[in-house]
């Protein structure tokens, strides 16, 4: 098994902490993982992404032209990465400032409206577990114990009473994907 | 997004009362939301303006957030390596006399790596006006400690505060370079407040009117935010800065006329 | 009686709603939207007339968004 | 087994560090590498084990302050990226001319110049020929993963002292930045001063009543003197090229063609050879671990058996010259290379196999 | 015929510099080229020209003053010996980065380190491999004589404002401290402010009206963007490839042995040659002139003629890869090298050339 | 060499007062005739043999004439870069916190390359000894204008004397670290009579013992002659010094148990 | 009547004749030689018995090669 | 025409200003000159010496291992020097401080005192002239107006009216050298 995911959205969105979860949850279900971030001032404000490569076996490139899934979340993100996505693989993506809608017709598509959940939490922070969820939902890489584990890892420890809160947006996001194109 | 109270009736050109000035750049500043570096900006372009200089403007930009001023400042620039503006400005204007020539240069940039070009600099009198933004912080490389970090305060690089006794003291290079018979302006301003803004303006007039005269250095620091490095909203960042970094960077001018100020120590 | 009136415009596009005009203003004009830009920042926005152009707002705007007029009008 | 954990790179680097025993580092913020010094600044070395951590006011100061500590047997190291690593030629010259053992790593990113925070491997040749001035040559480790540069820190430091010479851990922004597991080794005691002195008895630890005063330098104004300084480093680096050659090979056993390529690249590479035999193309993979020294030998008795070699590097071509330096300009050797900050992709990579190689 | 004079080359580079219309020299002393700006110093040249000569506060300052100076479009220049041009590693590829004239002048010494003052030639991997981070390449030119001194520092500004690159000459202590004979070019007058702004548009000079506001950076933090930057520098580095090449055949024509050697070990290989004829041995010296671009063709086609090919240099063996990168490794090529401040003297490079390639 | 006036009765082993210290290396020094150099050497070692700290003391020499102070000192060290024995130093002394460190340095290495690592250490408030000669000169390389060289004084590289307009003024690198929060003690002394003599080894005294107390920097600036750069017999050369030099560098304490001493501007 | 008496020892052959030490004997007792040592140095000497062992000399010269004596002597 | 010659003594003794004017007066007779100086802090005090060739061709090697002439002013320089001396060439010496004399059986030695010459004028300075009018006795290489010439060349302008003391020691060293040996 071997999962190549690009999540890509604005900086501030929580794109690198999602890809962190799914690292270390992979890690505790001893996988071999590597999560790879675009960085740098690029960063403030403008697009932040992350190469998550979850696999049974060594990793050769943690870098990559093709995905098997790709999580985008904003309209620069979805122009850059749309064309990466493998035929028959994975597109996730949140509607909401979206303009131009995915085109391609060889791949699977979901949508997500995580960002107007989030914003009706009141709890915008959550935005990006519900993705998370989403994704989860279609490809459950991580066992529910594994992402209690992988929070804790990534999240710090004054922040680990938000953890319950996190497990919960994970729950709403499997709730709330829709599939827009099925092709296998 | 109506606007309720608009005043078509004064919202004529004829009335206009301020304006981003033409010089600068028409593009989105790459700072935080907040920063201090784009009122800066702002300030210095409007002195160019009104002394009706952009064409005679040297300007140097420095390693640090402000690597891209030279994208938003309609002049022509020269971006130093990390530290070495001084050394370049001071080349420019000893080949180009007539030219203002400046430095615009982080504490990172000008206290830490640059301190031997700085104090030559300033030391050998060199006719170039040198505007040192303090924000306390490394913020381009995302929020190290700085020299001028005060004592106690967090950055990623002290993040149980910084102690003096392992990591030094928050270093003054405005109060040194004022010891220098090289430097005739010496002085500390902020731009967080109208007043302040309005202050630095006249500063940097200032050492930019003395270029003219080759009597020497003219240096304005100017005490900023970092917001982002200091992890706190633009306002609260201006708070703390009022509340922890005045007392110990006190504002006010320290050398005029190539005189030092009589202040308590 | 002639009375100096003010106004401000904001390029709200390029506002980064860090909030520094607000507490520059003498005569509480400003405030924050409750939406977002493109860029996905809450913007500045005039919320009464009580503006007289003192310039302040503008002055301190770190991305100089704003822009000020002011006029002798005649009221009453 | 030691302990496992997540993470990246420049933390890998900052954690071995610890675990080695080290006893101090000393540097000066610059991305993409800021991570070494704030990794240990949070974990409190000087709690831990006694390891000293210093911000220093600019990449000349640090490398004069490794070259001091270095210069007293202690065991130290320093990271930097792509200009702060010039402004250190003057001082690791020093340190090779003075034979003082430390580790240096170079996170390098796009350049010239101030260039850009993304990843390259255009330093390559300031790297393994001397960027600084003198005939000199550092040990220079390629790590590929975050496990080599958690594993790279721990060799270099004992062929550092193996050797009294410095190394150079020659990584780039990608390696620092990524995120992998890693496998961490156990503790290393920090040695205590009287171990120190013991073992470093070339060190000016403080004159002992047996011996005489001990001087660090790099300076013979007397020529011959100098000249001979010279000729025991070539003896030794002649010795280091006899010892410490490391490398791997990936599919090569049956490989028509073959890749060679170090760090990043090199990771690019094993992907391009599993899409490239995917393809029924014939490719293998040689990975210099250690630049210099570089498997001359090794290089050239797997080329001769191939019939064409691409040479990946994120550079305008640098690598290729030891290269062919191996096996001569008789063999089909071309490079396919990326720059300023723009990592290749495997596919393209595949290409460029297909149309400088295979096709050309 | 222009003026004659017996001057020393550190002195000759000085009145040359100010002979070719140079706007300024930024400097810091260190043996063996204190002379330069000594000689300066004494001549006024601000009197004579209106050139500009400053002693600044270190090498870092003094590189990073030209690089000022030259992102005006003015002509300057710098020189220094090897440990303060280690120090200019960062300066040097910034400069080239952002794409800056000048000359800069390394009067090397015996390194590593601090080394000794004595001529070397251990400078060749940093000069023309690049000591500096990042893909670039300077102009390298390697002055054998005092007139050379003088005439490469108006061919290297010529070259530098041709191709917007910084040049330098490689020198050395006993280039730079002997006294020959040399025919000084005539006062080329210093270009006014304006000539300056109408010749170099790409500089920054204060804006004009008519013309976007300039601006000289490195720093292209768009990783395309960046190796766009690369992609100019590497079409410009083949450029000065195909039409800069410069180089000097001595008994060539029907030599069985050939020397290659630049600078000051060239002319020793000259009266090798002498000696080695006297006694019947046919053999030729061919001296590269330019380092970089660096004559792999010529080179090429002179040695297919040969049995053997001794590379003399006061190092370790540097050039010597580009010898081998150009010929391949089917010819025997081997090295013959004194260094750390020692010069060869051509009694034994004649031995050399007996024990390693006629007999050997 | 028969001697006329030896008193045998006197000269005893039993009755030495004066003899150049054992920790000195017994080969002949490289300085100059007359060079001040020689006589820090010994008053150095003096003081190191007096504390009984042979094998307790780490020091750092510089590049200039003092570069082979290694060869002459019989104690460990290191010959640090142009200008860096402040970085050696720091990192010795952070390592070795029980070692007595100092660096020896020329004024073109302290004050000049070498300012940024001179400003930091000294703002960090290292426990360590700097030993500043300044000879207004680069001694070593043949005499060239030198940080501190004096206005209108002739150099190799200012042969028509410094012009301070262009070449810049004197630096006062002592006054300006005594501005510092890490400096403990800084004072200024010469060794040119046998009273300055004396002081100065109880500086040197002084600024060692404070390395006990982990208190920050002692810094002593010798003022020195250098009779070859000078181009001076090395009498005239001391005279020329009292007469040029002193009034621009005066002698005494600047800082002590890290107060100012209130002097005249 | 006792009274304190010096001498001084030079190392002439490493003594680079600087002068240094004349000018710091407040009793004029040393004077240089007109030999010059193997390094080409005329050198410092004693020349009347006037010393007290002040040390003085010892103390400023540079190259180190006095040796001071004192003791107390009885005379008449 | 071509004389490769070595000057080596003790730093002070003005051995390098020796060659100069013998480099100087070269160039006045359009020939080809090289001077190469040994240099450096070894010099303080130490020993100097110069390598001046002065040939009607392209010079080669500014630097040799054998000279047609060695003048060797102190013992040290003859320690080193006297066997790069060319077999049938010219050694001339100062046997003031000499200790061991040459040796050499296969090349012309001459010796001068120009020491004590210089001593008896109580103008020290002129040693150095006076050993350059003895190898000009045997060597003429230079004539006696560029001599001239070349002393004006080399030393500073105050110092010209230096000049007839100087031209006036080179014939005292003309006169005062002797023959120690004579191969041929
Ligand atoms: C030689 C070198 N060292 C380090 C860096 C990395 N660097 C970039 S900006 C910076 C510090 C910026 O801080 P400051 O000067 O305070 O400016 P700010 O961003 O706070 O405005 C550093 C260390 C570099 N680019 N070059
Ligand atoms: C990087 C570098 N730059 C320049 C030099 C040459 N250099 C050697 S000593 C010296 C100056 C010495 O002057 P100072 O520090 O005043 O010591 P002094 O000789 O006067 O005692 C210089 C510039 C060098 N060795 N290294
Ligand atoms: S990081 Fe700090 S200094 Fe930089 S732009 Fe943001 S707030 Fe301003
Ligand atoms: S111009 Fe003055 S009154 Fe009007 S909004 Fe701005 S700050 Fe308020
Ligand atoms: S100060 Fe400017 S950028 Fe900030 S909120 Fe107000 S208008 Fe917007
Ligand atoms: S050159 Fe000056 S500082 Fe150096 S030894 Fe001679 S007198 Fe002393
Ligand atoms: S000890 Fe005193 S009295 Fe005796 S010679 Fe020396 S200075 Fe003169
Ligand atoms: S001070 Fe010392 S070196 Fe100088 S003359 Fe006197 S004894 Fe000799
Ligand atoms: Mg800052
Ligand atoms: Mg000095």
């Amino acid at each position: 098994m071997t999962e190549e995911i690009i999540i890509a959205g604005f900086g501030g969105q929580g794109v690198l902490s999602m890809g962190k979860i799914l690292a270390y949850s992979g890690v505790m279900q001893n996988k071999e993982v590597s999560w790879m971030p675009s960085y740098g001032p690029e960063m403030r404000g403008g697009t932040a992404n992350v190469t998550v490569i979850v696999s049974d076996e060594r990793i050769s490139s943690p870098i990559l032209n093709a995905y098997d899934t790709a999580i985008l979340l904003n309209q620069q993100s979805m122009d850059k990465f749309e064309k990466t996505v493998k035929p028959g693989g994975l597109l996730i993506y949140d509607p909401n400032g979206i303009s131009r809608h995915p085109e391609r017709k060889d791949i699977n598509i979901y949508s997500i409206e995580a960002a107007d959940e989030a914003a009706k939490a009141g709890f915008s922070k959550i935005f990006n577990m519900i993705v998370l969820g989403g994704f989860l939902k279609l490809k459950p890489l991580v066992a529910p114990e594994f992402l209690h584990k992988g929070l804790e890892k990534s999240l710090p420890a004054r922040h680990h009473n938000l953890i319950p809160e996190n497990e919960k947006a994970v729950e709403l996001g499997k709730n709330i994907l829709k599939p827009v194109q099925i092709v296998n | 997004m109506e606007e309720l109270f608009a005043k078509p009736e004064i919202r004529k050109p004829e009335n206009i009362v301020y304006k981003k000035t033409d010089l600068m750049v028409d593009r989105p500043l790459s700072y935080c939301p907040g920063c201090g570096h784009g009122t800066v900006h702002r300030i210095l372009m409007e002195v160019i303006e009104e002394m009706d200089i952009q064409g005679d403007t040297i300007g140097v930009s420095p390693v640090g957030c402000s690597v891209l001023a030279y994208d938003f400042l309609d002049i022509d620039m020269l971006g130093a390596a990390h530290g070495r503006a001084p050394a370049l400005a001071t080349a420019i204007k000893r080949l180009w006399p007539h030219r203002f020539v400046f430095t615009y240069q982080g504490d990172g940039d000008l206290a830490a790596i640059g301190t031997a070009e700085t104090i030559h600099a300033c030391n050998r009198g060199e006719n170039i006006t040198i505007i040192f933004i303090n924000n306390g912080i490394y913020g381009m490389t995302g929020g190290q400690m700085a020299p001028t970090t005060l004592p106690g305060m967090r950055s990623s690089t002290s993040p149980y505060g910084r102690d003096v006794l392992t990591m030094g003291y928050p270093l003054k290079m405005t109060e040194l370079v004022a010891q220098l018979p090289g430097t005739h302006y010496v002085t500390r301003q902020s731009v967080h407040t109208p007043g302040n803004a309005r202050k630095t303006k006249k500063a940097i007039r200032k050492a930019f009117d003395i270029q003219k005269e080759k009597k020497g250095v003219g240096w304005i620091e100017v005490v900023s935010n970092c917001n982002s490095g200091w992890k706190m909203t633009p306002v609260q960042a201006n708070k703390w800065m009022e509340d922890n970094m005045f007392p110990f960077y006190p504002l006010g001018d320290i050398k005029v006329d190539g005189k030092l100020i009589e202040v308590a120590k | 009686m002639a009375k100096i009136k003010g106004d401000i415009v904001i390029n709200t596009e390029r506002c980064k709603g860090c909030e520094v005009c607000i507490a520059a203003c003498p005569f509480g004009v400003i405030a924050m939207s409750k939406e977002v830009n493109s860029k996905g920042y809450h913007y500045a926005m005039k919320v009464n007339d009580e503006c007289t152009g003192c310039t302040n707002c503008a002055i301190v705007c770190p991305d100089g968004v704003i822009t000020v007029y002011r006029a002798k009008v005649t009221t009453e | 087994m030691g302990e496992l954990r997540l993470m990246k790179g420049n933390e890998a680097v900052a954690e071995a560090a610890i675990r080695a025993g080290c006893d101090g580092y000393f540097g000066y913020p610059i991305t993409p590498q800021s991570e070494v010094m704030e990794y240990l600044m949070a974990e409190k070395p000087y709690d831990r084990t006694g390891m000293v951590v210093l911000q220093a006011e600019s990449e000349v100061a640090s490398i004069n302050m490794i070259y001091g500590a270095a210069g007293t047997g202690k065991k130290v190291i320093t990271s930097s990226s792509s200009p702060g690593i010039s402004l250190m030629q003057e001082g690791i010259s020093y340190m090779a001319g003075a034979e003082l053992p430390a580790v240096i790593v170079n996170v390098v990113r796009g350049g010239p110049g101030l260039g850009t925070i993304q990843p390259s491997q255009a330093d390559y040749f300031q790297a393994v020929k001397g960027g600084g001035h003198g005939d000199y040559k550092l040990i220079v480790l390629a790590p590929a993963s975050v496990q080599e540069m958690c594993d790279h820190v721990k060799l270099g430091f004992d062929l550092a002292f193996k050797y009294r010479t410095p190394v150079m851990l020659l990584s780039d922004g990608a390696v620092g930045q990524m995120m992998e597991k890693v496998v961490l080794f156990d503790q290393i005691p920090r040695r205590t001063d009287e171990e120190v002195i013991a073992q470093c008895p070339w060190a000016a630890t403080g004159k002992l009543k047996n011996r005489d005063h001990i001087i660090i330098t790099s300076l013979d104004l007397d020529p011959a003197g100098q000249e001979r300084v010279n000729l025991k480093l070539q003896a030794k680096y002649k010795k280091i090229e006899e010892n410490e050659i490391m490398y791997e090979e990936i599919h090569c056993e049956d490989a028509e063609y073959l890749f060679v390529a170090f760090g990043l690249s090199a990771r690019i590479c094993q992907k391009a050879t599993d899409l490239a035999r995917a393809k029924g193309i014939k490719v293998g993979l040689f990975r210099p671990i250690t630049l210099f020294p570089f498997p001359v030998q090794q290089i050239a008795s797997t080329i001769k058996r191939v019939k064409g070699v691409l040479v990946v590097e994120m550079n305008a071509g640098q690598m290729i010259e030891d290269v062919k330096l191996s096996v001569g300009l008789n063999v089909k050797i071309e490079h396919f290379g990326r720059f300023g900050g723009i990592i290749p992709s495997p596919d393209e990579v595949v290409r460029a196999l297909e149309q400088k190689i295979i096709g050309g």
